[in-house]
């Protein structure tokens, strides 16, 4: 079982080294859109200061999505996903492990990317903390949900904006809290139930988005 | 001529010691850093290309086989 | 395959290689030369500045860093049209070998101005015009590189590099003015960086000896850098596998 | 072993065939064949259930294959028109992949030798992306020199091997049934393959 | 000469057509992405109205970056490109054909939606038709600059994210005229310089673009 | 007509082939051969103008692909490994969108007859991904039925094609020959051509 989810993230991450320009520019994308809002906004550091929370969300939303088209795609096209379907194994394992792998080359260096334009915004050393907590927290539920989306639209023609159709809609709860906890420690709450709901989120998406994606999966190959 | 009273002055810059040392010292640090790179680069190039000349004199010699 | 390059003599690889070797440590040598004259002038000499205390000796670095960034730039495109005009190998290894150095300055010129920014405006980060271009080179430079890794076929990456530098360097000025437009509409005289007036004579050579330095050594470290580029590049040439041979210490 | 019983087949709005039924037991080779578009590739994604048949069953050992999934598909080789190799990886990773990914490990010299046998030595290393169409089809074949399942599927593996790539591969063939595997084979080319009982089934 | 540009065009906005779903996605991409920012920042009308220019103009950069990835790519990996390539007229007149196609399919909609979602932030009619004006004036310009880049990423895998490293930046003029042409209306003074340089850029953007694009689409191909 | 002088072909490190030429009059079939890997595909893309030669010259009429440019590239028709076809689009939009992006109208009559002639009569506006493997490489070979140019060259024309396709595709080029045209071509499948002169280069 474990094996199996090992041997897919194993394989996805030597994939991800090879075109390591993958991760950097995942990471550069978050750098650059986070950097368009004030081009687009303009300077002042009060407003900016505000709008952080929201900014840096949204921004780790769509650098989240933006590699999404490519979690089954590569597999699709050159027959990889027949060969890992026709393998002896739940398919969902496969996509739990395609999931985790995806959350280690996409969400995991936007939390340790995230502190630091978090000081472009004039943002506290409290909020930057919850703010990369809640990123680590919540990335794991949008790569799973992104997982179910990337299985729907596999094949499909426009299937990258299709995809992000299908799947900004379900993000929003993680953006909602996600940028709920920043902004509640901002105004002197506590982050604490934004969190905890963050965490739940994330738990349920990893339990069912890949028996879910699996499905869709199938369907795609048939 | 010199500008500074004592060392601890020096090292205090004033009270802007985190700012400026840490301006100097990160440029430092990156100015020394970045030809050692280099060096290191051109170093392990310089033995793998000489590892594969050996190899590619030893294979001819034994005649390809394709 | 030699008389094609008898035009570019200079360009041909195996002449350029040794003369650079033998350049690498002159340009290294002023560059610590000036580099301990500028320190010395700048950290030790240099008297207090009324308006902003010790604080503004980071000038000393982030002044040369910030024009070595936006100079590297402009150097690595002329690089890629004669490349690209005259199909020289080398021009092409020379942008490359320059980017990872351009990006560290620009870098520096952003770490430095923001330890400057945090006593003098009270915050690490401002979305001022200069301070807003200067990170979008910072961009400029790190997509060049990830482009270039990202092909594998070094003449490929020579040449879309190229494109991409002088589509890049008809765009640095549009994007610097832009900017600068964009900023000075918003808002008046809220935060701009303070002149620091009348400069002393000490200061200005200090600062002027610390770009010297930059200069001569991001010419050093981008030859040592093509070195190894040329090396790797033409390993299946005679002249690399001779003075491979020859090189055995 | 592998049995089909008054399979149909609908594609769009077009009864590709029906009623079709056949029988293979171990060591025998099942020849596809029929004119292009038949219906060929779309009864190999039958027979390893990624397409759900309109009508009939189709059996392994007796049992449905829709009931023994997972069993079955440990039984199972199958290769399609796509290689089914990634291009960032050489093909050395590529085979260890994809037996990782089967659950199957195979050691690095196995693979190696593997490699050698589809002429790949000296390539090893070598991102499949730039390696020519019959090398990548190669890649892709090197997965069966080691292969111990009972049932291969291939969908035109001769397609863009050269002359020697054509024998070695109908030579392989012909040792698995051999050993007493069982091969489902479709091909436009006239390939003579070393082996005892070849059944032919024309789709039409 | 104008003859092959239409032809490209036209073949393009058929298969356009045909997967109706990347106009229609694309533009639900705009939608979605301009309305998650009032659900990260909170409600608050007046910081909206002075949000809404950057929003609306980020979101649609962002929406146009989405496609170009596919401008070339599809016609790259079914061979497509290869026989544009080899069609006896200069392949600059093939991009710019492709370019604007693009630009049919994706800045034009976006245009017409935009004045629909300011209102969502309370924007004035004046600011409204600015906006519109200002998106169609300077998408022209992304779908220029967005074709060198896209040109430039083909046959590179995880070109979708690199594209958007080298495109980014190179949108940010279009971006701060355009933010700012809203901006000047909404503030009172006149929106007409920055459109006349938004005009500027699409212009110099469209006569150079496809043929930096060709050269390095030329480059792909070797 | 159509001349290679001392080419040489370099890829990644390793050279493919040097000094090679080669001389090509109307009404000549090229038949190039050569194991996987050869650098067959890389030669027939120097052939067309892709990949510009590391070291030699091609002349067309006697002068340089290179300086000749459009002209030349208006007496070319290549097919490569890929179909150059759109999944979305039926045959026949596909057919009538090739030739007008080469600048060649056609009617649409023309167009259904050479559809009816590589056999897809029937299947004209089914969207191309509904089409199987040989279906597919049928629709890419559609285009040749009308094909005036000069100069073929083709890269294994005949993989997935069924054995009525290949015998079809033969006499289709045998004609384009005896019109005086010239072709260019690799296959790894024993196929007879009917022309009167063809010359064998071996890469290896
Ligand atoms: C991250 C923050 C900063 C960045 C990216 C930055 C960038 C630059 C650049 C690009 C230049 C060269 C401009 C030119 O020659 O046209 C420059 C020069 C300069 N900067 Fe900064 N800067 C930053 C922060 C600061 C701060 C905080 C100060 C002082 C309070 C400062 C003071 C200066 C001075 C005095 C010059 C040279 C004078 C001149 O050439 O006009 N900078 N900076
Ligand atoms: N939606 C559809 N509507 C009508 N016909 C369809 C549809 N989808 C597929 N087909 C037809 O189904 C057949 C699929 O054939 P398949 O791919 O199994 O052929 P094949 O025998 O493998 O051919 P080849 O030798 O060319 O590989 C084709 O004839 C195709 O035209
Ligand atoms: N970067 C590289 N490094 C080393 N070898 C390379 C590189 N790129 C391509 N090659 C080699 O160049 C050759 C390309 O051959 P090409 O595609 O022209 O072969 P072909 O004769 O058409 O073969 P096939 O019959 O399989 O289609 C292959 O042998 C491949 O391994
Ligand atoms: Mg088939
Ligand atoms: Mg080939």
């Amino acid at each position: 079982m474990l094996k199996i989810v090992a041997a897919v993230i194993g394989r996805d991450l030597k994939l991800a080294m090879r075109r390591q320009a993958d991760i950097v520019s995942a990471l550069f994308f978050f750098v650059i859109v986070v950097s368009l809002f004030p081009l687009g906004i303009g300077p002042e550091p009060d407003l900016l200061r505000k709008l952080a929370p929201g900014v840096l969300w949204v921004a780790a939303l769509l650098a989240t999505m933006l590699s999404l088209p490519r979690l089954f795609a590569d597999d699709h096209r050159d027959g990889t996903l027949e060969q890992l379907a026709l393998a002896p194994h739940p398919l969902g394992l496969v996509v739990l492990g395609k999931v985790v792998a995806h959350w280690l080359v996409s969400g995991l260096p936007l939390a340790l990317l995230a502190p630091v334009l978090g000081l472009q915004f004039d943002l506290s050393a409290d909020a930057l903390l919850v703010l990369t907590g809640a990123i680590l927290l919540g990335t794991p539920a949008l790569s799973g949900i992104g997982g179910i989306g990337a299985a729907l639209t596999l094949g499909l023609r426009g299937g990258g904006v299709l995809l992000s159709l299908l799947v900004l809609p379900l993000y929003i709860p993680v953006l909602i809290f996600g940028a709920g906890a920043v902004d509640a420690t901002v105004t002197g709450l506590g982050p604490e139930a934004h969190l905890s709901l963050l965490a739940a989120l994330t738990f349920a998406a990893l339990g069912f988005a890949p028996w879910a994606a699996a499905a869709a999966l199938k369907i795609a190959l048939e | 001529m010199i500008h500074w009273n004592s060392f601890a002055d020096f090292l205090a810059m004033g009270g802007y010691a985190g700012y400026v040392w840490g301006s100097f010292g990160a440029t430092a640090l990156i100015l020394i850093l970045e030809p050692l790179f280099i060096i290191r680069r051109r170093k392990e190039t310089i033995s793998r290309l000489k590892r594969q000349m050996r190899a590619e004199l030893a294979s001819s010699s034994r005649n390809s086989v394709e | 395959m030699n008389a094609r390059f008898h035009l570019y003599h200079y360009a041909s690889p195996a002449t350029f290689y040794p003369l650079a070797g033998k350049l690498i440590p002159v340009f290294a040598a002023l560059a610590v030369v000036f580099g301990l004259a500028g320190l010395y002038l700048g950290l030790l000499v240099a008297p207090t500045d009324f308006q902003q205390g010790e604080g503004y000796r980071i000038i000393f670095i982030h002044v040369p860093a910030s024009w070595m960034s936006m100079f590297i730039y402009l150097v690595m495109a002329f690089w890629a049209a004669i490349g690209l005009a005259f199909n020289t190998r080398l021009s092409g290894m020379m942008a490359t070998a320059l980017a990872p150095t351009g990006a560290l300055m620009a870098f520096l010129s952003l770490w430095t101005g923001a330890l400057w920014g945090k006593p003098m405006w009270g915050a690490w980060w401002v979305w001022d015009a200069r301070l807003t271009s200067e990170l979008i080179l910072l961009f400029l430079y790190i997509g060049f590189i990830a482009l270039q890794s990202a092909i594998d076929d070094p003449r490929r990456a020579d040449k879309a590099g190229g494109v991409l530098l002088l589509v890049g360097v008809v765009n640095v000025p549009v994007i610097y003015f832009s900017v600068k437009w964009w900023n000075t509409l918003h808002q008046g005289a809220s935060v701009s960086l303070t002149q620091s007036p009348s400069m002393a004579t000490t200061m200005l050579w200090g600062m002027l000896l610390m770009a010297l330095c930059f200069w001569m050594y991001s010419i050093a470290v981008a030859l040592m850098r093509v070195r190894t580029i040329l090396l790797e590049r033409e390993r299946h040439t005679e002249w690399v596998k001779e003075m491979l041979a020859g090189e055995t210490k | 072993m592998l049995e089909a019983h008054n399979l149909e087949c609908v594609r769009g709005e077009r009864r590709l065939f029906a009623g079709l039924g056949f029988r293979l037991e171990a060591g025998e080779l099942l020849y596809l064949q029929g004119r292009n578009g038949a219906g060929k590739t779309s009864l190999l994604r039958m027979l390893i259930g990624l397409l759900p048949p309109e009508d009939g069953e189709i059996r392994w050992q007796g049992e449905s294959i829709k009931s023994l999934a997972d069993e079955y598909r440990g039984n199972l080789c199958y290769l399609g028109h796509h290689n089914a190799i990634k291009e960032e990886l050489t093909p050395l990773e590529n085979l260890m992949a994809a037996a990782r990914l089967a659950e199957e490990e195979i050691s690095e010299d196995d693979a190696l030798d593997a490699l050698e046998q589809v002429g790949l030595a000296g390539r090893e290393d070598l991102a499949c992306k730039y390696l020519s169409q019959g090398q990548k089809r190669r890649v892709a074949l090197a997965r069966l020199v080691k292969e111990k399942r009972l049932l291969w599927v291939l969908d035109e593996p001769f397609v863009a091997l050269d002359v020697a790539a054509v024998a070695w591969l109908a030579g392989l063939i012909g040792a698995h049934l051999q050993r007493g595997g069982l091969c489902v084979m479709t091909t436009h080319q006239p390939v003579d393959i070393p082996a005892g009982a070849v059944k032919e089934l024309r789709l039409s």
